[in-house]
């Protein structure tokens, strides 16, 4: 019995081919990346990118929310968000870099082409990039964030890297320095988050990966998620057709956010069920204490054992609450509501944070083990942390909170 | 402007070498190590921009003398009751700029206690070593090499395992003890250590800590083999690799005490490497902090730099906060290393359990504190330009340096509450 | 809108009649209780006591699992888990202590009368005790705990309190010094778990609060649960006949904890929400760093606020994941399995170590008014405290989380 | 068998009368105070078994006149350099006991350090108020108000609000000042107070600091009422309640030292203050220590006492591990509080910073830890007669002393990281 099945989940709410599909990743994953991780390591071109073309191309989660017309699957019910989450939790299992990339796209298609927010013109426009061909559409976003620029115009606070200006023809975007959630050195399409010259309401403009005018930095260095390979861009008056603007306004960033926390928190509990995985395997082998020991007998190391296992319990229950939230509307405020933006940004925050403690914990609980690459666990660590912090800063996500709770409206 | 000097030190101990020592190793640090640490990760097998600073430091500067009688060479420092503040100042400017170097530089130290402390100075065997690193402006490592394949802390586990589960050996065979067995993980090894403190027994399977056994090994003699090293999470310049030991001979007066000393003396270690982890956490939250404030003063959030957002303010003063007490604690520990006058013996199990308190509580404190604020600094937490990921990375890998947290709570509970079965 | 709409839960899962139970409580806990409380404080006789004989006798919570035969709702189904917990959580909005009463009396109530478990000849014997008359029926528990008899049987790593001695004619329990988990002065009915001489199976052994032998210590000063008067007990010889054994082995005992530790996360809930709510009227009205500044608007206090907000989220969620859990036994193992009984005890620990952490820190916030008796805070924070406490020691919680998860059989 | 003599003290730092108030601490909390201390909750209106032990330590035994000098009656300890570590001493002792007390004992000489320390003593006022305390062998109180019914800790937050909040005036009229105002929380109030050091305005909404004053009022002075004692969570022996200024008049030079000076030397207070809350709370936890040891050698799980299964003792660890931390800090904060000729003056911002910021950890660690400990009891964490909840109840009220965390927050990262809007 894998972790799949041993920690709880409402797993009579998702659909059989929710299961299928999870069940078929679980095959993929073990076999493509898990089992020819320790002689390829973190390697790109060997082991990440062939990974992902089969994930996103082949299996389709590219396609999948996309209408049949377009060469998607059509699954594009609230309740997909099950199917999310059950695929994201098996590919973040394996390798939370891929399902972080996955993310962006299931995001971004779930925030364009699900029934309520279905809009033909735009999905027309987009669909194809997704659907036609064989191979991965790396999709990043350019949100606001933490910017050094004085006067920047803010969004809850942060800077938008981007401005962009209307106009008969289309958009003009400028931004310098600007960082992606992701990819910044492969990304196929940018979903931008724009401050509009001279209006109030900012702008999600979507720019190919090949637009002129979009240049790239070098890929820099850093702690995890080597899937992404990330850099800085410039963005020096590139040009957009009108249709290019995906939404104005809040509800459209709620949504896409929404989901996208929906992502990052299922490959958060996958990294955390693989951990459990590692451990347990640790605990049943494992002397201490001399000859005859095992250490998952022990009190202490079974104990901090236990205390992990419920990390994951109750991350995995919070993960599947998420997924609930979004595929009942009705109940819970839709995915364009700030109500539901607030719970599934908590909900990040909350299983990011727990995961950062488990897995930390878990390395201590395995020494040395635990920190040479070698033996997997360390790279979930840093996987986990790199997601947390792109996750943004937890400081400023707490005003977030106090703005809908407490309705705090001048934070 | 604020510095990390402004940061409280308890002025009373601090050792009569502070400003000296503390002046050259923060130009050293500037000038030898900064500049290229950024590359440190990629160069663990090669050490070839970690080991240039080494060179300096150690064979050049002269610091691996540190330890040994004025007479042979050395600086007379194994006698000194300031030998542990001392460090404590060295070991965190170094660590500020690389914690990995500063366990490097502080295991050079560690084999050498045994024969280096009083009362058990082995004037024979200092003689015999002092060449080896005082005659020289080469880098000279040292490494202590205990744990073993199986059980891994076990090692460390004395009072509980009482060393029945070392299975290096040592057997005597005439004037030589002839040594056989297998080491992972010391620190200064994968090639690196040119001697080598072996923990080992006489009689395997014994639960006399008689047959414990400290046994010197230069890593030219025939039988050593270092295996390459290890890859890791962080921690580059701390070196780790597979030693081996095929009927390696050394004399016999190559055992650093005798019998039952060589257990009883572990403690030193212990205690002085607890001490030494502190330190390098606090030497790593200095440049951490100085990270922060450059990161907070130029990112801005709501129309002002981010510093001046309260809520951010909150965090940056838990930070600064944690800082204050770590170092406070840390210098307190190495004044208790250094006064034997006044908190006994360095090797008696009371103050091995509260170095090992503080250390784990102060580890604690580090990656719960660090893990915030490196979150704080959104995507760029995890960039390698803002060094802080790489604290982060470094020091969680200290974490298990002499035996895991389990271990020290387990020595902690067993002393403060006089637990029996543990 | 108050916090019981605000924060998250699966609303649309509840049947009309939980929905109008936690509504009409909400209203009598507001009059009866809170409305109260300033002048007449924790008093038993004038305020707790009362109260507890309209909610258990007046509004029937103590008759709602038992067949209508036997004058019960015949509400006996495995989803009345949400019943229990959308009442609970109004009951602890209020006063924990009374909820941690309810919880007593709902989860002997499942044990026996859930459709299951339904054995007529138990049935029959008990249900009149909750059911006649108009009186409240103050349930209590015996269970294993820290005992300092060395020697003595245990379950779990705990000691039996009570030994009994079984024979044709009933059973005999003997027990010194033991301490029951509520009410040892005014409990009407002792649920007791006791090792059974000469055998290896525990039993579940209902003693009425009446019986012969039974001797109440003098109630005991604690931290907090006011509507507990607490006193250890004595069981010298106490008879009971045969069918006074609700059952005997493990099944059982998980089956009673699953729906205690529900009742409890529920108790818990309440308190956050009330916490919630009194923290939210301060953060409107309280001024700071002089005049004009609200305490909301200041972002070190909202952040702190939110966070608060995010826990009482998180918690909210569990504690209905729980019942869900409890509602659906095909999907999670039922109530009487090993898992189910981790899984609850590992909410309940969660949400108990949250609930102390938030309105630890909300105290904080409300510096002086936090710990003055008269703004109704601290009394929160002890009685979440103490029944955090009664809950057991987390540290070896974390054994049992073990025994499931990694099959540590040794401890 | 270990005992709480068996955690570290800095011994480099003890004062001279260290041992001799040691044990008369020591023996006064073991008879006159532990053998009550279970029915203080239900005394915090009457205080009839709280008053006694003060009126013998206070009165009798003359604790109350330490900080008065020797040719007025007192011991003269306000111009000792081992002022703060000797109250450490004595704020553990009586904590242990029992933290409330221990808060009202330091709080006797809060109003008082205005005038008793160099290099602002007031002769004229000691002498004024020396016969009160050191001419009696009852017991007397002191009191120091400065919270206000608006804003709270606004009044301590100086660097910001600048007093401008304050609405307790001192009105010039002749050779006297008229005060008006409503104080709300003070220490050593509810009737208890015979003298009172009222934080006030000379000119109500001014940004000047030169017009916050610091002025004493005698309790039996026209127009000062004491309202009764509030009803709190716990910390019974702390009596707190509303006090009245209505049209008091007291002499112009009971201001207590000047224009500018008033608001400049608060920093003491609030330094000193923060020093002891941290004593506090370590006092507190060598309580909490003895209770657990007990416990646990007593309690049976897996057939062997508590206190031997290993992860209960990784527990124990922790707490034992956060005592020496807390300990040490808090001495090292006494010590910076005493030799200004090492840390600088006591009312210097980074000083009270560093104290302020020392204080938040401590009791953050605290709350966490016992927390943790009190429910490792299970059912009996909250008895009464086990005194762990009691102490747990106490100490979160020493949380809000002087400042809730959030000012401590915003006054560390002020200093350390020299944020200008906070």
């Amino acid at each position: 019995m894998n972790g799949l099945d041993l920690f709880p989940f409402p797993k009579h709410r998702l659909q059989k081919t929710d299961l299928d599909l999870a069940a078929s990743l679980q095959g993929l994953v073990e076999k493509q990346v898990m089992d020819r991780r320790l002689e390829l390591k973190e390697d790109y071109e060997g082991l990440l990118k062939p990974s992902l073309g089969k994930l996103m191309a082949e299996i389709g989660l590219q396609k999948m929310f996309w209408p049949e017309k377009y060469g998607g699957d059509e699954h594009n019910q609230p309740a997909a968000s099950y199917t999310v989450a059950a695929a994201l939790e098996q590919i973040g299992r394996a390798d939370v870099g891929l399902a972080f990339l996955a993310a962006h796209s299931l995001a971004l298609q779930a925030a364009l082409a699900l029934e309520d927010n279905y809009r033909e013109e735009q999905v027309a426009a987009v669909a194809p990039l997704f659907c036609e061909g064989n191979r991965p559409l790396i999709v990043s976003f350019v949100l606001p964030t933490l910017v050094e620029e004085e006067g920047a115009p803010e969004w809850r606070g942060k800077g938008f890297q981007v401005k962009a200006k209307g106009g008969a023809g289309g958009w003009t975007l400028n931004g310098k320095g600007v960082r992606p959630t992701c990819s910044g050195v492969d990304a196929g399409l940018f979903g931008v988050a724009c401050a509009v010259e001279g209006e109030d309401e900012p702008a999600f403009i979507l720019v190919p990966g090949d637009a002129p005018g979009l240049n790239r930095g070098a890929e820099f260095k850093k702690t995890g998620l080597a899937a992404s390979r990330n850099a800085d861009l410039d963005l020096a008056g590139v040009q957009v057709p009108a249709a290019g603007c995906a939404w104005r306004g809040d509800a459209g960033f709620f949504k896409l956010l929404s989901w996208y926390y929906l992502g990052l928190t299922a490959a958060g509990v996958g990294a955390l069920l693989a951990t459990y995985e590692i451990l347990r395997e640790w605990g049943d082998n494992r002397v201490i204490k001399g000859r005859g020991h095992i250490f998952k007998d022990n009190p202490l190391t079974a104990a901090l054992m236990g205390e992990i296992a419920k990390e994951v319990v109750v991350d995995r229950l919070l993960a599947y609450d998420l997924a609930g939230m979004l595929a009942e509307p009705d109940a819970y405020g839709g995915d364009g509501s700030q109500a539901l933006f607030t719970s599934a940004l908590m909900l990040a925050h909350q299983v990011m944070a727990s995961a950062e403690y488990t897995i930390n914990r878990t390395m201590e609980l395995m020494a040395s083990a635990g920190y040479a690459k070698e033996w997997q666990l360390e790279r979930y660590w840093r996987d986990i942390k790199t997601m947390q912090c792109y996750l943004g800063a937890y400081e400023l996500a707490k005003h977030d909170f106090a703005r809908w709770y407490y309705r705090t409206n001048t934070l | 402007m604020r510095t990390i000097d402004d940061f409280t030190r308890p002025l009373e101990y601090i050792s009569p070498m502070d400003g000296l020592l503390g002046s050259i190793f923060r130009e050293w640090v500037e000038k030898d190590v900064m500049p290229y640490r950024r590359r440190f990760d990629e160069d663990y097998m090669d050490h070839s921009l970690i080991h240039p600073p080494f060179k300096k430091l150690l064979g050049e500067y002269g610091l691996q003398r540190m330890i040994f009688p004025e007479d042979l060479g050395g600086w007379g420092m194994g006698r000194s009751n300031f030998l542990c503040v001392a460090a404590y100042r060295m070991f965190e400017e170094i660590a500020r700029a690389d914690s990995g170097m500063a366990m490097a530089f502080g295991v050079v130290y560690w084999p050498l206690l045994f024969i280096a402390l009083e009362p058990h100075e082995n004037r024979r065997l200092l003689e015999e070593f002092a060449p080896m690193f005082c005659a020289t402006d080469e880098a000279v490592f040292g490494a202590l090499c205990m744990t073993e394949p199986q059980g891994g802390s076990d090692i460390e586990n004395v009072e509980i395992v009482k060393g029945n589960t070392i299975q290096t050996t040592a057997v005597r065979d005439g004037d030589e003890w002839v040594i056989n067995g297998h080491k992972l993980w010391p620190t200064n090894t994968g090639g690196l250590a040119r001697l080598m403190a072996v923990v080992c027994t006489t009689n395997p399977g014994s639960n006399d800590p008689r047959d414990i056994a400290v046994i010197y090994v230069k890593d030219d003699m025939p039988g050593v083999t270092q295996g390459p090293a290890y890859e890791k999470a962080g921690m580059a310049a701390d070196r780790n690799g597979d030693v081996w030991y095929e009927n390696v001979r050394v004399p016999l007066w190559y055992r650093a005490i005798g019998p039952g000393d060589d257990a009883k003396y572990f403690g030193e270690v212990m205690a002085t490497g607890n001490m030494g982890i502190i330190a390098w956490i606090s030497g790593t939250m200095m440049n951490i902090y100085e990270r922060l404030l450059d990161y907070t003063s130029r990112k801005r959030y709501r129309g002002k730099p981010l510093k001046e957002d309260d809520g951010v303010a909150g965090l940056l003063a838990d930070f600064a906060a944690n800082i204050e007490a770590i170092r406070i604690v840390g210098y307190q520990c190495a004044r208790m290393c250094d006064r034997h006058d006044l908190y006994g013996p360095l090797w008696d199990p009371g103050l091995v359990a509260k170095m090992r308190a503080q250390r784990y509580l102060c580890m604690d404190r580090f990656m719960d504190v660090t893990g915030k604020v490196m979150n704080l600094m959104d995507a760029w937490g995890a960039d390698r330009d803002w060094d802080v990921e790489k604290h982060w990375r470094d020091v969680k890998m200290l974490q298990m340096v002499e035996g895991s947290k389990q271990l020290c709570q387990i020595e902690v509970a067993r002393w403060f509450y006089e637990c029996e079965t543990l």
